[in-house]
This record gives C-alpha cells, structure tokens and sequence, in this order.
C-alpha cells in the first residue's frame, strides 16, 4: 500500500472516530443516555482513578490502581446501566432538574494502525472539557484526558475500554452525577 | 444574633423543645467561633495505622481547615504537626503522603525531622549564633494523640479529657466499626484511595445526617428503584434490618451517637450477598465467630453515626469512615476512607470495594443525592427571612430512655426505640445539645 | 461610617444639599442592614398573573436575596411563599415554573399544598403522635399580597401600610405601564421568557438610573450613530416627545419616580412606528381611543421609573418591567418582563418583541452600555480615597413644584419641568430620600 | 460511488466545514467583524433562546420559542450588521477598550451528505467556548452548542441560519456585546 | 493537479499537523519535557507578548514587541531548555509536587499550501485552552491562540517560531512555569 | 486579635525579641487599617517620567488598591488623579496608556482637562444653571508628588513629611537604582511593558522578601543547579558579591532598606558578563567611569531593597523596581518595570532584556519558586492554630550598628554586617518596626 494510501486510511480512521466520539457528545448532552449506553460493549471496563500529589520521581504513585483500590469510576456496563436507569427515574434529586451539560472533545489521537480485518481493536486518547450548569447559577468545570480502546462490533466501533484522567486531586464538584 | 465571639447562643438552639436557628449554619460569626471552640479543642480523626506502616512514613491529613502531617518516626511513634513552618509559615510538607527521613522547609530550608524537632538550620551557627532555641521552633504537635485500634485521635487542647474518657460508653458502638466483621478486637485497614471532595453546604449537615437521619428515604428514592444492594435490589441487604429492633443511640452529654439495630433474641443469621457466594459465605461464617466470641452482643449491629463534632463511622457494608472537614461557612472537603477487614480474602475485598464506589461518595448512585439535599438546603437557609424560621427536630421528643435492657443485654446511651416509629431526630438533638455546650464554654473546665 | 446595623447614616444621605456618599453603595454593613429594613418590610413586585393563569400553576420567583414561589392555589387563590422547606430548609421548588398539585420536599418528603399548608409528613402517626402541629410549619407566606392590573405586588410585614396607600399618588404612573394602550384598565400582558442576567454592581446603580436618568445620553451615542428604533433611526421615535413638556415626577416621600412627558395641549397624534405599516395603525388607533376614553390625560405619557425599592417600569415602547435583585453588595441580578397589549394583532406583537431584544438587556444594543457603566461606576467606588467622596446629585436642586397643573390636568407629585433643562436629578434625590428613611426607621410605625 | 470515495467525500465535506467555522473563529476575534458579516446569507436566521430549570419529563417547556417568545438573540442580518456597525464606532463602551476573546470550536458534525448540485444547503453541528477577558482582570466563560444550517452560494458556504444553545439558564454575564 | 487531489493534499497536510500538536500537548501533560524539546528547531523563536488596554483605533499599540520590549516570554532554545532543565532538578518548588496541566487544543488551521519540495516551511495557527490543578485546590485556567512556523527537517515537521497571544492583560496566574 | 480599626497592635509586632504574628498577614480587620493608615497616608510609587515623555501622554497606574491616572498636562506638569468620575463614581479612563487632551466619562459625560479640571459639563447651564462648582468637582488629586530622578512619587496625606525627607538616608540607596551606571545623576529609563500579575498572598510577603531576605537560597536552587546567569552559570555573577562585605541597611524608623554590598578598599573590577564581550566590555568602562566620578562611593553596590511600604527597587541586574499593591489580606498584583541606562548600546540593553525576562516576574526562573513560596507560606498561615504561633525574625538580633565607616567611607542607616553570617533579618526586623508605627499612629502628627 502506498504511502498517501496509508495516510489516507490512517485519516479516514481517525474521521470514523471522531465522529464516534462527537455523536457520543452528543447522545450524553441531549441526555438520550440509553442510546449512549450502546456505545460501550457488554464487557467493558470504565475506570477513573483518583490522583495523589507525589514527589516527581515517584510518579508511579500518582494515581489509585484499577481493580484494588477505591477509585472515583471502577466498573463495568451494568453498573453504568444502573446509573442511566437511576437518572431516567425523575427522582434522582441530583439530577433533576437535568443539569445543562456540554462535552468539548479535543486532541483526538488514533494511535493505532487501520485493522486489516473486520474485527479489531484500536488504542485512542481524546481529551475533555465538562461543563455543568444546573439550576440557577451552579456551574462546574472538569477537564481532563481519557483512554479509550474501541473495539469493531458487527462493523461499528464501540468502546471496550475507558480510562478517564481527572486533572484534580482534591474532587472539586460535589457529586458525578454525569459521565466522561 | 449577638455577636458570635462573645455573646451566649440562647435562643438559637432549643433542643428540649426540637428547634435549631438556621443562624448556626450560615453565620460568618458562629463559624469563626467553632473553629475556635470546636475544632482547637475537641478529640478530631486524622488517620488509619495502616495508612502509615512503616518509620519515617507520613499522610497529610487536615483538623478543622487546618493541613496536618500524620507521621511514624524512626522509632515507629507517630506524631501529628501542623503542616507549617515555623520561620515563615511555609507549608513544610505539600505531597500527600510518602516516606523521609526529614521536612525541608522550600522556602529558606530550616528541616525537620519525623518527630518534630527542628533539626536543620542554614547558617545556623554563622547567623544566628547561640541566639535560636531550636527546642522552642520544632513543628506544632498536638497536645494529645491516641490511637484507638488502629483509629488515630488527635486534639490541640491539652486540658481535654483523655479520649476514652471523651469517647465515654461510645466506644461499644465504635468498635462495630473497628473491630473484626467475626468479633476479633481491631483488625480492619483502610484500603487504598482516599475520596476527597468539596460540598457546598455547612459541616454540620452531614454531620447531623449521618448522626442518626433514617427518616430521609425519599433522598433515595431513586436508588431503591434501580437497585444497588449487595443482592442486586435496592440499597442494602434489608432482612436482617428488618427483623431487628430500631435503636436511635446517642450520648447527649458527649455529642456522640449512632443509629443501631438489635436482632431478636435467637434470630437466625440473616441470608444476605445472595449475587456472591463468597462473599455471603464470609459474613456468614465472621456471624457465626462473632456470636460464639460476643455471646448477646452479637445481636447488635450498626449503621452510620457521628463521633462529636466531625467524624462520621458507617458501621455496616459499606464500612466507611468519613470526615466533614469545615472549610468555611458554606462549604465542606470531605475525607472518605474504606474499611475491610484485614484479612478477608480477596475476593471479598473486591466485592466490598465495589459496593463502596457505586453506594458512597460523589460517585455513589445513593449519596450523590445527599450531596444536593445538603447543597441546597443550605443555600435557601441563608436569607434574611429564612433566618427567621428555625430548623424543626421535634420528631420523637421525650421518648428515650436510659438504661436500655432487652432478654438480659444492656446497651449504653440514651436509646429511642424507633422500629415502630420509623424514625426519630434523638441523635441529632444530641449533636446540638453537645454543640451548644463546647460553644458556650470558654474552657474544658467550663463543660 | 458608624456600624452600618445600628449607627444612623447622618452625612451619608444629604439630598437637600444633593450629595449622597458612596459607603451606601459598597458596604457590607449597610447592605446588610438594606435587607433587613428594605427589602423584608418594603412592597416588592414578584410576577404578573398573566405568568400563572391557571390553578396549580407556579413560578418560581425572587424577594430581595431569596427564592420564593408564586402560585395559584386549587381555588386560583395566589400565594407567594418563602421556597424553603421548614423542617431542614431544602428548596422545596427547584424548578422555574409549571403546574402542581404539591410541593414535595427532596430531602425527606415533607410536602406542601400550594396553598402552603403542610399536607404530607412521613411516618407522621408513628414518627411524631400528636406532637408535630402542622399548622404552625407550613411554607412561609408574605404578609401580605396584592394583584394590582395583573401584578403581583408582597411584603413580608404585616405592619406595611396597603399597596394602595404604599403606592400613593404614582398610581397614575404606573397605570401608563399596566393599562392598555388604548387607555382601558388592564389588558396587558407579558410575553414568554424572563431576561435574568448578573451586573456586577449595587442594585442602587440601576434603580436610580431607571428613576430618572435623562442625563446619560452619552451611555447610548453609538446606538444613536447606528439606529435601533422602530423607525429605522436612533434610539427611539422622538417626535411626540420633542413636542412635548419633559416631566421628572417624584413622590420624596413615597420614594417612587418616573421621567414623563406631556403633550402640548390640542397637540396632534405624532407619526411614528414609520418602518411598519400595521404597527404605525395600530398605534394611532390606541392613541385616538386613549383620547377618547382619558381627555386630557391622554396627553401624558410615560419613560423609564421606579417603584421603590427595586421595581423599573418602563412605560413606553420597549415596554417593560424590570426588577433589580440585590446579590451582595457587588452584584445584582435582573429579571425583565416585556409587556404588550394582550389583545394587540401577531404582527404587533411579533415587532414590538423584535424592538424589546435588540434595545434591552444584556443583548440590547442601548442597555449594554448601560451594564458597563453600572460595572465600573461601582468597582471604581469602592476604594478607601474614593469612598471619602460623595457622589454629586445637586441637578435641578430647589426646582420642583407641587401641584403641578397644565390648561386643566393637574399632575400628582412633585415635579421638575426639564423641558429646558432637559435634565435634573429631582428623582433620585426622592429615591434616596425614602433610602434614608427606610434605613433609619426601626420599625414601620417610625415612618 | 464506491463507499471509501463516499467517506471521503464527507471527510473533504467536513474539513471545508471545519475552515469555514475556525475562519469564522478568527474573523471575530481579530475584530474583523465585517467581514465576519459576509459569511451570513441575507435571510440568516440567529436565534439564542432563554433555558428554563423544568423536570425531565416537560422538557419540551425547556426553550424559550423563536418567532414567539423573548429569546437572548431572535433575529436577522440587518440587526446583525447594526451591532457590527456599533462596536465599530469606538464609542460603545461595553466593548471599548476591546475585549479579548478567544472563540475555541469543537466537536465539528456534519450531518448532511455531501450535496450533488452546486447550490445546496447542509446541517452542521458545533461547540463553542466562549472566553472573554476585558480592561484588567474582567473574565467570563460561556459554553454551549450551536446549529448551523450552511448553504453554498456563488460556490463558497454562507451561514442561512444558527441556533445557538447557550449551557446557563440565569445568564452569569453582564451582556452579550460578542456573537457566537 | 486537479482540484480534489489538491484538497485531498491540503487535508492530509491538516492532519499531519494536527497529529504534532496533539503529540506536543501529550507530550507537555506527560511531562516528558525534553522529547517536547525536540519539536523545536534549534533556532526557535518563541514568543508571547504583554497585552494592553488601548482604544480601538490605536491597536497597533495592544501588544509589546518582538525582540524590543519586555515581554512574557521573548527567548530561544537554550532558554526553553533551561526551563525544561530546571524542572527536573525536582527541587523546582513551584513545579514539585508536579502540576497537574491539560493542553486543550482547537483550531488548527494550516495557512499555507502543502509545500512542494522536501524542505520547505509552513505558517499554521491554533487555540489552547489550558486548565492547571495542583497541590490541593489550586487551580488556573489560560485561554488563547499560537502562531507557529513550522519547518519540515529530516522529514519531520519542527516548531520554528511560536508567538503566543494570551487573552488576558494582567496574568491572572501567579506565575507561567508551564509551556504553550 | 483586638478589633483592628481601633485597637493597639500591641504584641502582635514584637521586633525587639524578632517575633511577628501571623494575624498581621492574614486578618481582615488589620488589612482594612492598613488601607487607612498606611496606603492613604505614606509615599507610593507610581511611574516613571520616561513612561509619559510628551503634553498628554497619561500612564493608568495604582495606590494601594485603588486605579489613578497619571497624566502630564499641555504645559507637560505632572498630574496623579483617582481614576474616579466626581458625578458617580464611574471610571473615567479604562485605557492602560496613551496620549489624550481631555478625560471624558462614558456615563454622563462630564470631562476633565489633564489638569483634572472639570471642563466639560453637559447642559451645563440649562440642567445646573450657577449651581455646579465646578472648581470643587474636578478629578481628586493625590495632596504631593515628586518625580525624584524620574521617579515619580506620591501621597495622598497632604501633613505627610516632604519626599525627601520620608526617604531620608535611603537615598543613597535608591540612587544606585535611579543613577546610570557610570555614576552620572539620573540617565535611566523603562524599557516597553509592565509586568502585571497576581499573586495569592498578603502584600508583605514579597515586601519584606526583598528589603532584604539574604536567607532563601534554597529558594532558589534549581536556577542554581540550571544557571541562568550572565555568565551563564548560577543565578548571577557572584564574583564581585564574593569580594565583597556584605552589608543588610535598614532605615528602622523609616522603614526602608536594602541589601548592599561594599567592594573592599582598592580591589579591582570584577570581570563579569563573560558570556556577552560588548556587554563585558560596556559595564567595565561604566564601572571605571562611576570610579572616577564616586570615588570611595565607587565601592557600594546594591541589591534588593524596600522603600516603605510597598516599592521594591533591585539595584542590579536585572535592575528592575516592583511594586506589592495590595488586592484585599490575601492577594498582591505585582507591577514590575525594568530600567536600564538610557544611553546604553542597543546589544547591551537587548542582552538585559532577556537576562530581565528568564530572571524576573511569573515567566523568570528564579522569582517563579518565590511565588510559590509566599502563595503556600501565606495559606499556610490563615488557620485558627497557625495564628497562635508567630514568626521568627531572631536572626542576627542585636548586631546593627550606627555610624558605620570603611576606610573613610561613611554609610547612612543601621547597618549589619552580614559577610560572617551570610544573612540576618534585620531590614526586615526595620520594616516592620515601621509598618506598627504607620498603624498605631492615628495621624502623621503622632509619627
Ligand atoms: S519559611 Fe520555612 S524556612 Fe523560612
Ligand atoms: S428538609 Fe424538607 S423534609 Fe426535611
Ligand atoms: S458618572 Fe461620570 S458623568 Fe456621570
Ligand atoms: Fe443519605
Ligand atoms: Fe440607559
Ligand atoms: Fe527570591
């Protein structure tokens, strides 16, 4: 395969997701979480850890570890389910009335090479800006980075894998009543 | 009000007749004065043993809204500073938690060691010459510490009571949180991760919450509906609760209190965990150890409860220890840490670790709702008129007793039987009438 | 200055020698002390019944600092309540408007009927016997309430005087706003959407700027160079109020002003409304039954006033209602209504609702400029040389006249002719003549 | 049309999208505001509407109505161009001295094919952030989605019509002297 | 060339470059600084200027000067890599512990046509929004735009020049020990 | 601490034992005083004369937390004005800099000559008729002003002591900022853009950091380990300081000080600048010029210092002067200007430019960890049990002396010869010695 043609599967992939990710932007904000819920597959794995403040040179410390220590997110598709249900209910005070929440996604990085076959998975980074306002003036602002492995289901993406990077230490909005 | 440095707090808080003055939430003047009345003087949490294991390992931790270094020196002994230097103030220590040997102060380097002691001075011959008394420039410590299985207390006034002493008859319902789920005294650690989160709301709201609030089921309504419980419905496991008498505990003169439950004389063990054999295996077989080691004690167990002023224990799954830190009048950082029993296997961790993260925090389908009940009760009670209106804790007024006894056991505390009535606001009338007394005493010896 | 809660403000406020000092602006104390003596004694405007028409239907709106709900009760009895629940103080309401049969509390369910009366209390029976009296905890109410040509005016003191007798002789002023256009009482009505939006300023900066300021034409030169009016040219159409007399009416003791205008005696109908056709019509038409139907008073016609304390009618087109919500002393929060002829034809409507966004609020090219200046007015106030400097209201001083009589219509009110001086500050000084009053009187029997 | 030259006429679709909008960007924050204008078509339609605070099952009540209610913009090019023209005459003093403001465009959707004809029209889907800073240390934030429908004129894409979704209810700025 | 290939040439050319400013921004928040380093041409110039209040018919005044004035930053690479050096020592007080910092990147608009030859230099521009947390509760967020020259060494795109313009007059954060 | 408006400071500044509270720093009270006391009554910097070289030209600047204008006038005097419209209160210029004949107010349009004079009135004679004096209604003027070698100075007090005579002594000092560098009076100048910043900690820590702390290396070392000097090693060239004694000046009863530097007797000219030859070569010849003009006074060099309050020159390079406003008890807003001999060859001032830039304010590598440093020792010191731990400020306590001399060279002020010692604290000891007397003094009488 040539080289321009390389590029080019290599940019239309990166199209292909951005798209994903943006129309995942989209589901969340316009709170259609069931149809958000499709985008993960069953056996997914949605994970944020908590940061610590560490001396440089032991950074392997900074962050709680997945699967042993108490987390902010550490879970899979049924507990998300949960959380949709719980918001759909009308009576989850926290959210309700619906909070006004925008998605900004950024630095979208594909850092995997085009799949040959029709399954296969791929590495992407994004990063992300959340902004909530909720009932008069509430207003919280979250930015941070994520690590998605997406996974090709039945000829479309879905997300196997996420890894959320919260630029905090110290969590400073009051509850996570949405998601990254 | 009057002013809040000096002047008494009559009128505010009448707990004999069930009404608070929303003053006490919202004033700048009365939030200066706890931290003065309060938080300098009372016994305050600041961490687990197991968070430090080792000489020379230290956690910054925080009393009132003040930073704190927790620390284990090379002897092992642990020591609490507060987390400022003594030359100019800088804080010594800005990382979390960690080992060294020393804290080096950034700004012009005085250090000191693990025990306190100011052991580095730059120059100090050449420019201080004989002149500093380094033995009156170590690090502030407090005045005492003790550490309660595991559980480490602190309190800048030395003229307050021993904590056992503070702590009084709460002990026995403390221990249902540090103790062995199978008996065994102690043996429960943290495990890794300390939730930390900011609330926009008064200390006090959770504090009187987890004290002893059963009646606020409709804050979570939603969860009940979806189901988060250990057995795949609703918030918890509700047999065992339900075949048990209700008991709002509290300790009036100490602030302290608890929301308990009684099994029935020769109750079985209740089946719970049903979606993990493990784990329901585990609890199943701790119930049974405990019985044989507590004989009728085993028939009580525990819920959430407040340790005055600020420290909130959660006796049951999720076992959690949480501390409302003030941060001004109208805002709360919350410290949240988890409790397993040390040598549960792992599996069973692993289930509870689970169950913490989707039930407690701000990440936890159930207290995310507390979190804007707290949030906005607080803001619609700021206001010239609402001031006005007292706060109403009249529910169940004058039905507790003392010297509570059932088939033999005797349970300490003034006990309002609430398994008929729901609910009662016992406990939370105990906060304030504790609070009432630390703010208007002028000294330990006052109270 | 004196401890704003108690001290006098002698040398603050001097309208006679037309000076008032900037303290009134950027104190704490002061401010403090307006929402005691201001806004939970004075008559506040809190909807328009237009906004509620049926029964259960409810807005949530705000009185000084505080969020109260409007609502119609199953009768079409209106209510304004504290929003605040009375057990723990949760916003009982946390939506903006709609129709209920109850509000039910998120914390622990207490609800309320929307008469306020406290209707659902869980677990009452066995939670609380016979002890809670339910009819001494229902939502707070105002003292009282009055629905005037559709709006809704309250107080929280019962010791208020009558709307009727607090509004005094500016009642015909303020008809110029809430009557139809074609003179019949009544008959306007607000069209969707409340303008809410923050100015970083003291709620004292719009409310005199809306007393009376004929001064500030400079504010809106570029609106002037760039036309927004309904002709197509500068701000507004001005002939009628070129051929006019130009009124500053104040009531100093009521504390309500309004800039007005008078038509030459036998004056004909000025053209207006050029760019539109059907708009022009309609207001011809409204003007000749106005004639008919008020005589002489047809020739009176209306600007920019206020009602004291925080209420801005504005009685010409863009016709408006504007209330200032003080949020600190730093910050104020406005809520705007557009009113119109409720039976006026779509395409009336539909032009005047085009003029009201591109001239008010935060998205109106005229009042823009305005925010700006209110900005910087205020931050530029605040520090310790600048408060050592009144502001100057001397314009027009000693120029009023009572009794104001013109060929046979005889106007209420003291009033400034600024036909020649085009200006004067006659108006403010009355607003900060009852400021004064307001904040000295202890109590409403010292008025 | 093979499906990779279908995907990659969507993807040139959507990066001439995307420098129409960062242009756009641009043009504003530079102050270029006239030739801001000319990318509007004549009958342009921008609308912001109000938000209320209602529960999640009356959303539809969320939005105050174009063409009906008191909306924050509701309007055509002739308005457009007469607050261009204001700022412009260096005595509008909410904007004098001139703000800084940085207009940050995301998650860029078109959600149209690509149109056969050469006129043609198109929906798009983005997000803004909205930083403005003023005089000393003045700063607002404003976050939010914006519709664009686009039409191809004389060969270039002109803006035919914008709702912008403004992600606060209480509007936490003093005024609106900026586009979105 | 025919005109889609010519587009297609532009587009790809887009992505080559959006994929180095994402690959800076990853690089700058993983804190691996002196790969971040070698993005830059030895002859680097980079720049932010101080920015001034002045009416809206003196702007030639608003920033300070290249090379003239005192400015933000004014420097070439060895001062970049003295900062980057300073850093690491681990004893850079207001980088210890290490800041928590998000590159949000957005806007990139490639102003230049793709070159013909190997060597060649292109004009490209882009937004950063950057959030930084640390410690405990500390937190800046600095919003604004690059101009950067790249120029293609070895066949991999470097930063040849960068001018920065923040959006802000008096620098709202205590200090500037991070890069734009 | 007692209230802080009228209290006496008494042991909170105790400089005689070198110990200083934290309240001082942290408390509301004490910082609104010092707006009193001390920002409205003592001399403040405000600009260069090189800044507005031209009739018109005006320079917004600060006093204490207050925006003024600094103007020169069309017979190019010299003007300082609250930037502040009389009518209200607007801010009548909200541009950093330029060249203007009138100030216009955007509210209402009064305008004001750059005499301050109020010149333009709208309907002047029709709105106000006689009554407006506008003689008594111009811009407010500070009382004195002095450009001192282009410097210019001011206070609002006008019973404050002449310039000269507040600076005393220290005027030695300052001139070794304010001089060029081969000896000649005056003949500096600011090179283009202010550095404006905020900072997170009371004004008086980077305040008393530069009138003389000697002690914060540790500060500073990784510019050290990184170097950055101009000789690219360290954060200076250290040669001629390594020479030299090391002397900390303080003016106790003024309040002012500086770190010097005293070349010993006859010792040659220290290379420097290795790096740069043309810049080598161009302070050499400078050197040997101020040699030939000072003679003995040829040896004194200076460093950091402090004019009272909040002025901060650096005498060397990068010779810069900052200055510390106050932005409420916990923030500063730095401005920062750099000053080089207007003469020098453009390669010279290009090479202290970029020595300014990696050196100095939010983007130098050094000055970047003293933020930091005061931002965390200031919070650290906000809490209830911080605040009963004072300062130590014991260093070098006892060792000043007065009438110092060397070899005939005689140098004003209380002097500590740190050269043994490497640092003492006593500048800082002399600050605050003043600042109590600036605070307990209730006029200049008192002083
Ligand atoms: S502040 Fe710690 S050594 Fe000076
Ligand atoms: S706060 Fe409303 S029911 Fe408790
Ligand atoms: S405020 Fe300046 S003219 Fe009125
Ligand atoms: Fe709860
Ligand atoms: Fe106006
Ligand atoms: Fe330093």
């Amino acid at each position: 395969m040539s080289d321009e043609s390389a590029e080019l599967a290599r940019l239309l992939l990166k199209h292909e997701i951005e798209e994903l990710l943006y129309r995942e932007a989209e589901l969340l904000d316009e709170r259609r979480y069931e149809e958000w819920l499709e985008l993960f597959t069953e056996d997914v794995r949605y994970w944020m850890p908590m940061r610590r403040n560490v001396p440089r040179d032991e950074l392997e410390r900074e962050f709680t570890r997945e699967g042993t220590d108490v987390n902010w997110f550490d879970e899979g598709k049924e507990t998300l389910a949960r959380r949709v249900k719980q918001i759909l209910t009308g009576v989850h005070w926290a959210e309700e009335p619906a909070s006004r929440i925008c998605h900004m996604v950024c630095n979208v990085q594909v850092l995997t090479a085009p799949p040959a076959g029709p399954s296969a998975e791929i590495a992407v980074k994004s990063r992300f800006l959340i902004y909530r306002n909720r009932v008069e003036t509430e207003t919280d602002l979250l930015v941070g980075k994520r690590e998605d492995l997406l996974r090709r289901v039945d000829g479309s993406w879905k997300i196997a894998r996420r890894k959320i990077v919260l630029d905090q230490s110290v969590l400073l909005v009051k509850n996570l009543t949405f998601f990254f | 009000m009057a002013d809040g440095r000096s002047g008494s707090l009559n009128g505010l808080v009448d707990v004999d007749n069930g009404v608070v003055s929303r003053e006490i939430f919202v004033s700048e003047e009365i939030y200066r004065r706890e931290q003065e009345r309060i938080f300098a003087r009372a016994w305050l949490f600041v961490g687990h043993e197991s968070q430090i294991p080792r000489p020379g390992d230290y956690l910054v931790s925080s009393m009132g809204e003040e930073s704190v270094i927790l620390c284990r020196d090379r002897e092992g002994g642990l020591h609490v500073f507060l987390n400022s230097c003594r030359h100019r103030g800088m804080k010594v220590c800005r990382y979390d938690e960690g080992n060294t040997r020393e804290f080096t102060c950034p700004y012009h380097g005085w250090s000191y060691a693990t025990d306190g002691a100011l052991v580095g001075v730059p120059y100090a011959k050449d420019a201080y010459g004989e002149q500093l008394d380094r033995s009156r420039w170590g690090l502030v410590e407090v005045a005492q510490m003790v550490s309660y299985k595991g559980a480490i207390w602190v309190t800048w006034d030395r003229s307050a009571p021993p904590f056992l002493e503070y702590l009084g008859g709460y002990k026995l319902y403390l221990d249902l949180l540090l103790d062995a789920w199978d008996g065994r005294e102690g043996g429960t650690e943290v495990i890794g991760g300390i939730h930390k989160w900011l609330i926009p709301c008064n200390w006090k709201f959770p504090a009187e919450n987890f004290s002893g609030d059963r009646y606020h089921g409709v804050s979570h309504r939603s969860v009940d509906m979806v189901g988060i419980g250990p057995s795949g419905k609703g918030r918890r496991d509700m047999q065992e609760r339900n075949e048990a008498r209700w008991l709002d505990v509290s300790f009036p003169e100490l602030g302290h209190s608890m929301i308990a439950f009684l099994r029935k004389h020769d109750s079985p063990i209740a089946p719970a965990y049903q979606d993990a054999p493990a784990v329901a295996d585990y609890f199943r077989r701790c119930e049974e150890d405990r019985k044989r080691r507590r004989g009728e004690y085993w028939r009580l167990f525990g819920g959430p409860g407040t340790v005055f002023p600020n420290t909130s224990p959660l006796a049951r799954q999720p076992r959690t220890l949480a501390v409302w830190h003030p941060r001004g009048p109208h805002q709360t950082e919350v410290w949240r840490i988890y409790l397993v029993d040390a040598d549960a296997p792992p599996e069973v961790k692993d289930f509870l670790r689970h169950y913490y993260i989707r039930y407690s925090g701000p990440s936890g389908l159930t207290e995310q709702d507390d979190m804007e009940n707290w949030n906005y009760a607080h803001k619609a009670s700021r206001g010239t008129i609402a001031r006005r209106f007292p706060y109403n804790y009249e529910m169940g007024l004058g039905r507790a007793t003392r010297g509570f006894e059932d088939h033999g056991l005797r349970l300490p505390g003034a006990i309002t039987d609430v398994t008929a009535a729901n609910a009662s606001e016992h406990n939370q009338r105990g906060f304030y009438r504790r609070w009432r007394q630390f703010m208007d005493a002028s000294s330990w010896s006052d109270f």
